[in-house]
């Protein structure tokens, strides 16, 4: 094998391992696994590098010390972004929603409480939220037991798209018997408002037809 | 026919698809699917009068309770009698026929699909060594899993409160009511032969009375419900309108175990 | 911008969006945020896996359905594993190819069905299948118990090498044995019967054409 071609092959083998990877791997690591040494792993990572800058890629190569890790190229930043945020993100379930509205609106509150409104035992979900980062424990209720309080997290507040629980919507006065009413001519209010500033920022682009159709997968019950 | 057994494939749902305790059906069915009890030795019709006699004596009518178990109920009325029709059931020739010749066709055609399995391993072989790229992370989301806008909190409470949910307080400050613990059926099996042990045969009634929640209730009615599957206790019409329980005795622990599914 | 710039910039910014997006991404969305139509993605798409494949690169493109994807190049799977270590997935079992094999030609399929087919308890194999993304679930059968349903996913396709179930290698005939055209034979024979019987007893009426008796076979729907 001549050497052009070996150092294309070495080139071409850190891609695939960098691509594989993800995260930044050092240069011994690639070293290592392929058989060579590390100066020609810089070297081929320099190498490249600068094909991909050269060409516009899509990609980049950045030597962080003495790793180097593939990430997409910042020119296609914008695209990226739509693309990953048009992923549809995994929706909470229904009782996660329940629960957090709960936590949100009265807290800190203790797992009884939110036991007692809800009518259900919530121990799973309470955990579940717990666990990913919703909800936190922040103290004991000086009772019998001394039941963990909890509150919601900043990562709550990223995750409900408002900076703080100030610009959650107010709560109606949900105790009267027509709280159910109230709630939902609120979150009709809300939705239609959302819609509308939704359809004003996609004013300039053009609407693509059969876009909203091809996120509604997995319907396909006999 | 002396002791057919059930089959409930497909029933019960995978077990991670349970969130939260959502009812006695769910358990009734995995214990159902499991063969721990037989679904004809359910007696539908004493426990629901015994339970929804309860629900009427019951301060206020929780309709979640109420509504769960009618569910559950009609479901079990379900599965009896289709395993009580299937007894008696003629088959005609064709019929049977008809449903051998479906099983030899499945059988026929796995045996054909296994044919090529051989060489689909292959191929997946190879494809396993084909790696794709974790997802990047996006600057400024790229920290989290989810996405809601704020309306659908109060959507949540919204569903919440139609299902009968109590009012909530909207006074401000800490929170905190104090709620019995949650039964577990093992816990409340094992309080149940203590009190029939000390005071021998007790009513049903009584029984139920005796929990003072929603999750207390359902342990109980659980707890006895399998422990009349095991044979453990009897349940009879005394000379009134009350159900005698009986406890006919056994080890404890073993009947503990029994029931102790996880 | 001519022509050929702007062609090239699409089907960079193509790899970039796969690229950052990881899994598939369908030609609609790239279109969508690439500001072009699906037909200039799908070129983009062969443009850059030709390319990818001429110059012996670490990334192939696949299109999996009408999605595309980017994964490492199959020479390069030596390397990777042992940079990767721990992600090697170990091989499938027997159990777990014919429960795939079901699922793949048969698809959407309760775990019922596959018991039945397979005469064996397949929760777990089910349940690994799952697990390691070759299969899914996609609703439930309306039935007694709404049994989950379960489909291949794209990774399974991928996996396979192909990119869509068409491709999947055909069926061998299946050829009736003697014991199943005997009973066929039968079957047929009591079902004439039975019309004739019917048709007797409906004498008075008008004689309705006796043509059921074609339309069951091949049935073989769980």
């Amino acid at each position: 094998m001549d050497n052009a071609t070996n150092n294309a092959e070495i080139k071409y083998a850190v891609e695939a391992v960098l691509f594989a990877s993800g995260e930044p791997v050092s240069a011994d690591r690639l070293a290592l696994v392929l058989d060579t040494d590390r100066e020609t792993i810089l070297d081929a990572g320099r190498a490249l590098a600068a094909e991909y800058e050269a060409g516009r890629r899509g990609v980049r190569l950045v030597r962080l010390n003495d790793s180097l890790q593939l990430h997409s190229a910042p020119e296609y930043a914008l695209p990226i972004t739509r693309a990953l945020e048009q992923r549809r993100a995994p929706k909470l379930s229904q009782a996660s929603l329940e629960v957090l509205a709960i936590v949100a609106y009265f807290q800190p509150v203790t797992r009884a409480y939110i036991e007692q409104m809800r009518g259900l035992d919530s121990s799973y979900t309470v955990g579940v939220l717990n666990e990913r980062g919703l909800i936190e424990s922040c103290g004991y209720l000086e009772t019998v037991g001394r039941p963990t309080l909890y509150r919601t997290t900043e990562l709550f507040l990223r995750t409900m798209g408002v900076s703080s629980l100030d610009e959650l919507p107010p709560l109606p006065e949900i105790s009267g018997s027509d709280a159910v009413l109230k709630l939902q001519a609120r979150v009709q209010e809300l939705r239609e408002a959302e819609e509308s500033r939704a359809a004003m920022e996609n004013a300039a682009a053009v609407p693509t037809a059969g876009d909203a159709g091809a996120a509604d997968d997995g319907d396909e019950t006999a | 026919m002396e002791n057919p057994t059930f089959h409930l494939e497909g029933v019960v749902r995978a077990k991670e698809e349970m969130q939260d305790f959502e009812g006695p059906l769910t358990l009734i069915l995995m214990l159902l699917a499991k063969n721990k009890i037989e679904i004809r030795d359910i007696r539908i019709a004493e426990i629901t009068d015994q339970y929804l006699a309860w629900l009427d004596e019951a301060q206020s009518m929780d309709l979640d309770i109420a509504s769960e178990f009618v569910q559950m109920a009609s479901h079990l009325v379900y599965l009896k009698t289709k395993t009580l029709l299937a007894g008696t059931e003629e088959v005609s020739e064709l019929e049977a026929l008809m449903s051998s010749l479906e099983q030899l066709r499945s059988k026929e055609t796995f045996q054909t699909l296994k044919e090529i399995v051989p060489a689909m391993g292959e191929r997946l072989a190879r494809g396993a060594l084909l790696f794709s790229t974790p997802t990047e992370p996006i600057p400024k989301y790229g920290e989290y899993d989810y996405r809601h806008a704020p309306w659908e909190l109060l959507a949540a409470l919204a569903r919440m409160k139609q299902k009968g949910a109590p009012a909530p307080e909207t006074e401000t400050g800490v929170r905190a009511i104090p709620r019995p613990l949650i039964y577990s059926v093992r816990d409340k099996g094992k309080q149940l032969m203590g009190i029939l042990r000390g005071h021998g045969d007790t009513s049903l009634a009584s029984l139920y009375a005796m929990a003072r929640s929603r999750s207390e209730l359902v342990a109980t009615f659980l707890s006895l419900l399998e422990m009349c599957s095991m044979g453990s206790v009897t349940i009879r019409r005394d000379d009134g309108e009350d159900y005698i329980v009986h406890f006919t005795g056994g080890d404890e622990q073993a009947i503990l175990e029994s029931m102790d599914y996880g």
